[in-house]
C-alpha cells in the first residue's frame, strides 16, 4: 500500500469511471487510455515490465485507436441521444453494484494464503521468450492462428463496404 | 583500478552526476539521479532541437541554393532564440468550437511521449536513464502516445483539414510501425535482449579496426534501410509528410495551434525524429561504438551525437529532395513492399544466425533479400506502369 | 531499378548543396541591406516632377497642361493649374500647377504619364525605399514631394536626361532667337507658337535610344 | 461528436450507398496555400477520394473588362500587364496585335524580333515557375521552385534593363515596342540563353525520372483529345492530349514562320505528360532564342506613324490572340471611332483551361486535386479578371 | 488489508466500473470496451497473484496476461468489425435501438 500504488489505482480508476460514464464518446476513449494507461504502470509497479509493455502498445496503441476509428466511422449528425444510458440502466448497475460488494467481501474476508511481503521477482523478458517457445509453445501458436481468423475476419468486413459501393 | 584519462573524458558527465548526488542524504540520492538525468535529457535534446531547425533551415537553403537564415546571431545560429520568443508572445488562439481541454493536453502529451522515449537510449557509456529490461518495447510503447496526441489534435480542433490530418497520421503511423518493429526484430534476434544497452553493449568490439556493427551483416543493412524508411514515415518526415502536407491540407492535425502550442508540436516532431533515429543508431549503428577501434579515445557520447547528426542531415537531405507521396501510395508502398521485406529480413537474419560463417552466407542473404526487393519495386510500379516516356514532336 | 531517380534527384541535390559554397553565382540572393543591385538606367518606380535650377517652385517644367492628368490609367493624378504665369523650361510664360498631387497608393508606375508629357517635365524615379507609417497623408505626394531636380534626373536615367536636356536647350534657343526677333521686330507681338515646337520636342524624342546606338 | 460530423453531410437519396459511408464537404480555399492565387474549390470527398468538385472563382475580379472601356486604348496597355501577371509581354503582345490589326498598324522588324524575345524568355520563365510550383504542390519543400526561380531572376533582370520594371513591364505599343534595347543588352540575353540548356539537364536530373514524381503524376488527371477540344482548352495542356495546335504553327503571327521549333506532343492527357511537355517547350524556346538572338536586325522599333496621344481607329471590330505560355490569350475589340474601344474582352485562357478541372479531378485524391490544378497552371488574375 | 488484496480490491472495483458500463451503457461501442475493462481487470488479478504467489519463477500469471492481452486484441478487433457492419446495416450503433434479428 504505497503512496505510488495508491496514485496509480486513483488514476486507472479515475479513467475508467470516465470512460464508463462520459457523455462524448471520443471523451470516453480517451479517458479508457488513461485507465489502460494506470493499469499498465500498475503492472510495471509490479515487475511484470513485459505485461506493462505491450499492454500499452496494444490497448492504447491499437484498441483504443480502432475504438476511436469506428466512432467516427459511425457516428451520425443526426443521432441525438437524449440519455447515454439504456432503459434498464437501474438494473445494470445494481448488478454491477452487487457483483462489486459480493467480490469485495470475498476479498476482504478471505485469508489469503501466501505472499504478504512481496519477494524481489520480475518477469525478464528472456524467460518469457523461453517459455513461450517451450512451455507454452501450443498456446502460442494457437493464439497466432486466432491472431489470424481476426485478421481476416477484420478485412473480410472491411472489404464488404469496398465491394458494395463499387 | 584508476581510470585513465581517456576513461575519464568519457565518464566525465556520470562522475560529475555521482559527485553532486554524492552530496544529497542517502534517502534521496535515487531520486536526484533520475531528476538529474530527466533535466540533461531534456536539455541536451531541446538544444539539439534547437540547432537542427536552424541546420535544416540552412542546409535546405543550400540545397535550393539559397542563404537560408543569417542575421540573428552569429550565422544565423540564434534564430532559435528569435523564433521561441516570437512563438512565446504570439497570441494563443484556439477556435472557439474546440474542445479546450483536449485540444490543451494534445501537444503536452505529444511533447511528453517524445521525451519518454530518451529514456532507453544510451547516449554514452553508462549513460543511460532507464536500463530496462524490454526498453526496445518500451520504446515502441510510448511511440503510441504520439498518435493518442496526434489524433487529439486534429479531432479536437473541430477542423475537417485537421481531422483528415489526423486520419492521416494515425494511420501511416499505424501501418508504419510494423515495418519499424519488424525492422528491429532482426537486431533483437541476433542481440537475444531487448535491453538497448546490452544490444549497444555487443556491437562493441572490433575484428582488426572494423566494429561489430549488426549493419555490417546482409539483414543488418537491409534492417537499416527499412528502419529508416519506417522511421521517416513514423516522424512523418518528408516524402511522408503527408499528415502535414501543406500543400494539400494545408498542416494537417495542428492547423489550429498557434503559438507556443504550435512551437509544442514542432518540438514534438523533431524530438520523435531524433528519438527513431537514436533507437536507429542503437539497433545497427552500435549506439555510441567509435566506428574504428583507433578512434575508441574520442568519447562515446561524441560519437553517439556525431552519428545523429548524421542521420538528421540525411533526413534534411532527403527533405530537400523529394516530393511527397500520396496517401494510397504510401499505404500500398507500407503493405506491399515494406512489410514483406522486413518480413524477409527476419527470415535472413534467421539463416544467418544457421549457417557457418563465410563467404555463401555473406551471398546467400544478400541474394535472399535483393531478389524479393527487386521483385517488389517491380510489383510497386505495377508492371512498369509507371516509367520515363518518349515524345512525339510535330512540325 | 526502383529508386534510381530518387539517387539521380539526391546526386543532384548534392551537388547544388557543395555549388552554393564553391560558386558564388549559384547564390542569387542578394544581402539587401548591406547589399544592393547595381541600379539599372531603365529602372522605374514612381513619377517625379523635374525642376530646373535651383528653386524648385520657379524651375518646375510642368505647365498643367492636364494631359498626364487625363492619359493616367488609374487616375491618380490631380492637378490644380494656378491664375498666374511664370516662364517654363523653354522660357514662355505659363500657367503652373497650384497643386500636383500623385496619389501613389493607386499609382501603377505604368509610366504613361512621363510618355505623354510634352514638356518633359514629369520624370519616372527610382527610389524604392518609400515605406511610411501613415498610409494616408503620407501616400498622397504634393508638389513639393514629387519635385526633383535636374541634377536628380541625370543622376538616375543620365542618357535619357542628356537626350531630354539637348532637345530641351535646342527648343531655348529657338525660343530665345524668335524673342529677340520678335522683339527686334514687333516688341508688342504675343508668343503664340508654343503648342507645336513642344510637340515636336516630344516626337524628337524615342527616349534613350538614339544616343546608345 | 456533434461537433465533428456537424460539416458532414450524408448522400441525399440513392439507396445503394445512402448512408454507407459519410462524406466530407470540404472548401479548399480561397486562403488555401496551393490554389495559385484566390481561388476555391468546394469538394466533396469520400474518405479522400473527391466525389464532387465545383471551382468558385471571381475573388480577384476587378472589372478589367468595363476599365479597359473607359480608358484609352493605350492606357489599357498597363492593365494587360495585371492579367497574368507573371507573363505580362505576351499579355501586351496580344493586347497590341488587337490593337494592330483594328488600326491596321504595320510593327517594324526589329520591334518583332524583339517581340519573339520577350515572349519566349516569358514562356521560359513561366514554364520553369510553374513546374516549380507544380513540384512544390506535390510537397518538395521548394527545391525545384528555387531553382526555376535562380533563372527566372536571371530573365527579370533583362527584362528590367529593358522595359524599366520586372513583372509589371508595360512594353508593347502599338506598332512596335516603347523603347528600343538598351546597348550590351543583346549580348548579355546571348550568354544567358547559351546557360539555359544546363539549367534544364539539371531540372531533368532532378526530377524528370523520380519515382515518386512519375508515381504521383503519371496517370493523374487524364484528360481525353475529346474532352480537350470540346472544352476549349489550349496550350500546352491541349497539346499534352495529343492535340496539334499551337497559335504560333498555325496563326504564324509576328514572325514565327521564320523559326524552326517543333511542338511537342504528349499521348496520354495526363499530368506527367503536361509536365513533360513544358519542360520540351522550354527545350523548343531556347532554340527560338538562339536564332531570334541571332538574326535581330537593326531599325526602328515602333511604326514612326503611331500616335501616342489621340489614339482613335477607325470603327471596325479585331480578335488578336497570341500563344501565350499557357494558352490561346485574345483580345476582341470593337472601336467606335473614338478614343476608347466600344467593345473589349479577353479570352482567357486560364479560364478556359480551368473548366475542366472537375473533370479531370473527379475520383482522385484531395492530393491529385491539387497537382491537378497546378499542371493546369492557372493565374488567377486571368481568370478573374 | 494487504498489498495483494488492495490490488484485488482495484481490480474488482474495475471489473464492476467495465460490468456497470456494459451493462447499461447505450452504445454497443462503450459496451465493448467495458467488456474489455473486464478482461483487464482479470489480467491484473494475474499479475497480482503471479507476483504474490509462491512461484513467480513458474511465470504462470505473466504468460496468461500475455495470451489474454493477445485474445483481447482478437476481440477487439472483430468485435469493432462487427459493429461496424451493423452500423452499416442498422444505421445505429446504439444497442436499444438493434431490436430486430431480421436484416
Amino acid at each position: 500500500m504505497t503512496a505510488t500504488f495508491l496514485i496509480l489505482a486513483a488514476i486507472t480508476i479515475a479513467g475508467t469511471v470516465a470512460a464508463m460514464a462520459m457523455r462524448n464518446l471520443i471523451h470516453c476513449v480517451l479517458a479508457l487510455t488513461l485507465g489502460f494507461a494506470g493499469l499498465a504502470a500498475l503492472y510495471l509497479q509490479l515487475g511484470a515490465q513485459f505485461v506493462g509493455l505491450t499492454q500499452i502498445l496494444v490497448y492504447v496503441g491499437a484498441v483504443a485507436i480502432l475504438a476511436v476509428f469506428v466512432i467516427m466511422m459511425t457516428q451520425h449528425p443526426t443521432q441525438t441521444t437524449e440519455s447515454i444510458f439504456s432503459s434498464f440502466w437501474f438494473s445494470g448497475s445494481l448488478i454491477a453494484a452487487l457483483v462489486f460488494a459480493v467480490l469485495g467481501w470475498a476479498i476482504h474476508s478471505s485469508r489469503l494464503p501466501y505472499g504478504i511481503a512481496p519477494p524481489h521477482a520480475e518477469a525478464a523478458v528472456q524467460p518469457i521468450g523461453d517459455a513461450l517457445m517451450h512451455k507454452y509453445v501450443l498456446p502460442l501458436e494457437i493464439m497466432g492462428l486466432l491472431l489470424t481468423a481476426a485478421l481476416i475476419g477484420a478485412v473480410v468486413l472491411a472489404i464488404h463496404e469496398k465491394r458494395r459501393s463499387a | 583500478m584508476i581510470p585513465t584519462p581517456v576513461q575519464q573524458a568519457d565518464q566525465i558527465f556520470v562522475t560529475l552526476q555521482h559527485r553532486l548526488v554524492s552530496y544529497l542524504p542517502a534517502a534521496f540520492q535515487s531520486v536526484a539521479d533520475v531528476i538529474l538525468s530527466v533535466i540533461a535529457i531534456v536539455l541536451v535534446f531541446a538544444l539539439l532541437f534547437a540547432v537542427t531547425t536552424v541546420l535544416e533551415r540552412k542546409g535546405l537553403g543550400r540545397i535550393q541554393n539559397r542563404y537560408g537564415p543569417n542575421r540573428v546571431g552569429p550565422a544565423g545560429f540564434f534564430q532559435p532564440l528569435a523564433d521561441g520568443v516570437k512563438s512565446l508572445t504570439k497570441e494563443d488562439l484556439v477556435p472557439r468550437t474546440a474542445d479546450q481541454m483536449v485540444h490543451f493536453m494534445a501537444p503536452v502529451l505529444l511533447v511528453l511521449a517524445a521525451f519518454l522515449a530518451y529514456a532507453v537510449l544510451p547516449v554514452g557509456r553508462n549513460m543511460v536513464l532507464a536500463n530496462l529490461n524490454a526498453g526496445i518495447l518500451f520504446f515502441f510503447a510510448v511511440g503510441t502516445l504520439v498518435e493518442l496526441a496526434v489524433f487529439m489534435a486534429g479531432w479536437s480542433s473541430r477542423n475537417k483539414y485537421s481531422l483528415l490530418g489526423a486520419m492521416r497520421a494515425i494511420a501511416q503511423m499505424i501501418s508504419y510501425e510494423v515495418p519499424l518493429v519488424l525492422a528491429s526484430i532482426v537486431v533483437i534476434m541476433a542481440a537475444g535482449s531487448l535491453s538497448t544497452v546490452s544490444i549497444v553493449d555487443m556491437q562493441t568490439g572490433y575484428s582488426g579496426i572494423w566494429p561489430h556493427w549488426f549493419l555490417f551483416t546482409p539483414w543488418g543493412i537491409a534492417g537499416f534501410i527499412l528502419f529508416m524508411i519506417a522511421a521517416t514515415a513514423e516522424s512523418n518526415r518528408s516524402p511522408f509528410d503527408l499528415p502535414e502536407g501543406e500543400s494539400e491540407i494545408i498542416a494537417g492535425y495542428y492547423i489550429e495551434y498557434s503559438g507556443f502550442k504550435f512551437a509544442l508540436f514542432f518540438l514534438g516532431e523533431y524530438l520523435g525524429m531524433f528519438a527513431t533515429s537514436g533507437l536507429a543508431i542503437t539497433l545497427f549503428l552500435g549506439g555510441w561504438a567509435a566506428p574504428f577501434s583507433f578512434l575508441t579515445w574520442i568519447p562515446s557520447y561524441l560519437w553517439f551525437f556525431a552519428k545523429l547528426l548524421l542521420l538528421i542531415v540525411i533526413f534534411i537531405w532527403i527533405r530537400g529532395t523529394l516530393p511527397r507521396l500520396r496517401m494510397d501510395q504510401l499505404m500500398s508502398f507500407a503493405w506491399q513492399f515494406m512489410l514483406p521485406m522486413t518480413l524477409i529480413n527476419v527470415f535472413v537474419a534467421g539463416v544467418w544466425h544457421f549457417m557457418p560463417a563465410g563467404v555463401i552466407r555473406w551471398g546467400v542473404c544478400a541474394l535472399v533479400l535483393v531478389v524479393p526487393a527487386f521483385l517488389l519495386s517491380r510489383g510497386l510500379k505495377q508492371g512498369k506502369k509507371f516509367a520515363a516516356r518518349t515524345y512525339r514532336f510535330a512540325e | 531499378m526502383f529508386g534510381e531517380g530518387i539517387l539521380k534527384g539526391l546526386a543532384e541535390t548534392a551537388r547544388n548543396f557543395l555549388g552554393s559554397y564553391v560558386s558564388k553565382n549559384r547564390l542569387t540572393t542578394v544581402q539587401y541591406p548591406e547589399e544592393r543591385l547595381p541600379q539599372i538606367e531603365a529602372y522605374r518606380n514612381f513619377p517625379f516632377l523635374v525642376y530646373d535650377g535651383d528653386d524648385w517652385q520657379q524651375g518646375l517644367r510642368c505647365v498643367s497642361c492636364f494631359i498626364c492628368e487625363k492619359e493616367c490609367p488609374p487616375k491618380c493624378i490631380i492637378i490644380e493649374k494656378s491664375t498666374d504665369k511664370k516662364p517654363d523650361a523653354v522660357g514662355k510664360p505659363q500657367f503652373y500647377p497650384k497643386v500636383f498631387n500623385i496619389d501613389v497608393s493607386v499609382c501603377m508606375s505604368c509610366q504613361i504619364c512621363v510618355e505623354v508629357c510634352p514638356f518633359d517635365a514629369i520624370k519616372m524615379d527610382t527610389d524604392y525605399e518609400l515605406s511610411t507609417t501613415n498610409r494616408f497623408s503620407a501616400l498622397l505626394w504634393d508638389k513639393h514631394r514629387l519635385a526633383k531636380s535636374n541634377e536628380h534626373y541625370h543622376k538616375i536615367h543620365p542618357t535619357e536626361a542628356a537626350a531630354v536636356d539637348a532637345a530641351l536647350a535646342t527648343e531655348r534657343a529657338k525660343v530665345a532667337a524668335k524673342a529677340k526677333a520678335a522683339a527686334e521686330a514687333k516688341p508688342a507681338a504675343a508668343p503664340a507658337t508654343n503648342p507645336n515646337g513642344a510637340s515636336t520636342t516630344a516626337a524628337d524624342k524615342p527616349v534613350p535610344t538614339a544616343s546608345e546606338k | 461528436m456533434s461537433t465533428v460530423t456537424e460539416p458532414v453531410r450524408t448522400r441525399p437519396t440513392s439507396v445503394a450507398d445512402a448512408g454507407e459511408s459519410q462524406l466530407l464537404e470540404l472548401s479548399m480555399g480561397p486562403q488555401h496555400p496551393s490554389t495559385h492565387g484566390v481561388f476555391r474549390m468546394d469538394v466533396v470527398l469520400d474518405g479522400e477520394r473527391v466525389m464532387k468538385l465545383k471551382p468558385v472563382f471571381g475573388y480577384l475580379h476587378r472589372n478589367h473588362e468595363k476599365i479597359a472601356e473607359h480608358e484609352t486604348y493605350l492606357g489599357s496597355m498597363p492593365y494587360t500587364d495585371r492579367l497574368d501577371y507573371i507573363c505580362s509581354l505576351t499579355n501586351n503582345w496580344a493586347y497590341a496585335l488587337a490593337v494592330e490589326k483594328l488600326a491596321g498598324i504595320q510593327v517594324p522588324e526589329r520591334a518583332e524580333y524583339i517581340r519573339v524575345i520577350t515572349a519566349e524568355l516569358t514562356r521560359f520563365l513561366n514554364h520553369g515557375a510553374l513546374i516549380g510550383f507544380l513540384t512544390q504542390d506535390m510537397g518538395a519543400s521548394g527545391t525545384p521552385l528555387m531553382y526555376a526561380f535562380r533563372e527566372r531572376e536571371t530573365i527579370l533582370d533583362l527584362f528590367e534593363s529593358l522595359t524599366g520594371a520586372r513583372m509589371m513591364c508595360n512594353y508593347m505599343r502599338f506598332g512596335g515596342c516603347r523603347v528600343d534595347l538598351p546597348a550590351g543588352w543583346l549580348d548579355q540575353a546571348r550568354k544567358f540563353v547559351a546557360t539555359l540548356p544546363r539549367f534544364l539537364d539539371e531540372f531533368e536530373r532532378l526530377l524528370a525520372t523520380n519515382e515518386i514524381l512519375m508515381a504521383r503524376t503519371q496517370g493523374v488527371g487524364i484528360m481525353s483529345k475529346e474532352l480537350a477540344i470540346n472544352a476549349g482548352v489550349t496550350g500546352p495542356i491541349l497539346r499534352a492530349s495529343g492535340v496539334n495546335y499551337d497559335l504560333r504553327k498555325v496563326d504564324k503571327y509576328g514572325i514565327y514562320d521564320r523559326f524552326a521549333f517543333k511542338i511537342p506532343l504528349g499521348e496520354h492527357g495526363d499530368t506527367y505528360d503536361r509536365y513533360m511537355i513544358r519542360l520540351l517547350e522550354m527545350r523548343e524556346s531556347v532554340k527560338i532564342l538562339n536564332q531570334a538572338l541571332k538574326d535581330i536586325p537593326e531599325g526602328p522599333i515602333i511604326d514612326p506613324k503611331t500616335k501616342i496621344r489621340g489614339f482613335k481607329p477607325k470603327p471596325g471590330e479585331a480578335y488578336g490572340r497570341i500563344e501565350s505560355p499557357k494558352g490561346e490569350l485574345g483580345f476582341y475589340l470593337v472601336s467606335d471611332g473614338t478614343a476608347n474601344p466600344y467593345r473589349y474582352r479577353v479570352r482567357s485562357c486560364c479560364m478556359v483551361n480551368l473548366t475542366v478541372l472537375e473533370q479531370l479531378c473527379i475520383g482522385h485524391n484531395v492530393a491529385d486535386v491539387v497537382v491537378i490544378l497546378g499542371s493546369i497552371d492557372i493565374v488567377m488574375g486571368e481568370v478573374d479578371r | 488489508m494487504s498489498s495483494l488484496s488492495s490490488y484485488l480490491l482495484v481490480s474488482a472495483l474495475i471489473f464492476s466500473i467495465g460490468l456497470a458500463g456494459a451493462l447499461t451503457r447505450r452504445s454497443a461501442i462503450l459496451v465493448l470496451i467495458g467488456i474489455e475493462l473486464m478482461l483487464n481487470a482479470a489480467n491484473l488479478n494475474f499479475i497480482a497473484f503471479w507476483r504474490y504467489g509462491p512461484n513467480p519463477q513458474a511465470l504462470t500469471g505473466v504468460m496468461f496476461a500475455i495470451f489474454s492481452i493477445g485474445i483481447a486484441a482478437a476481440e477487439a478487433a472483430v468485435g469493432l468489425g462487427i459493429i461496424l457492419a451493423v452500423y452499416r446495416h442498422s444505421k445505429t450503433t446504439e444497442l436499444d435501438q438493434m431490436n430486430s434479428m431480421k436484416g
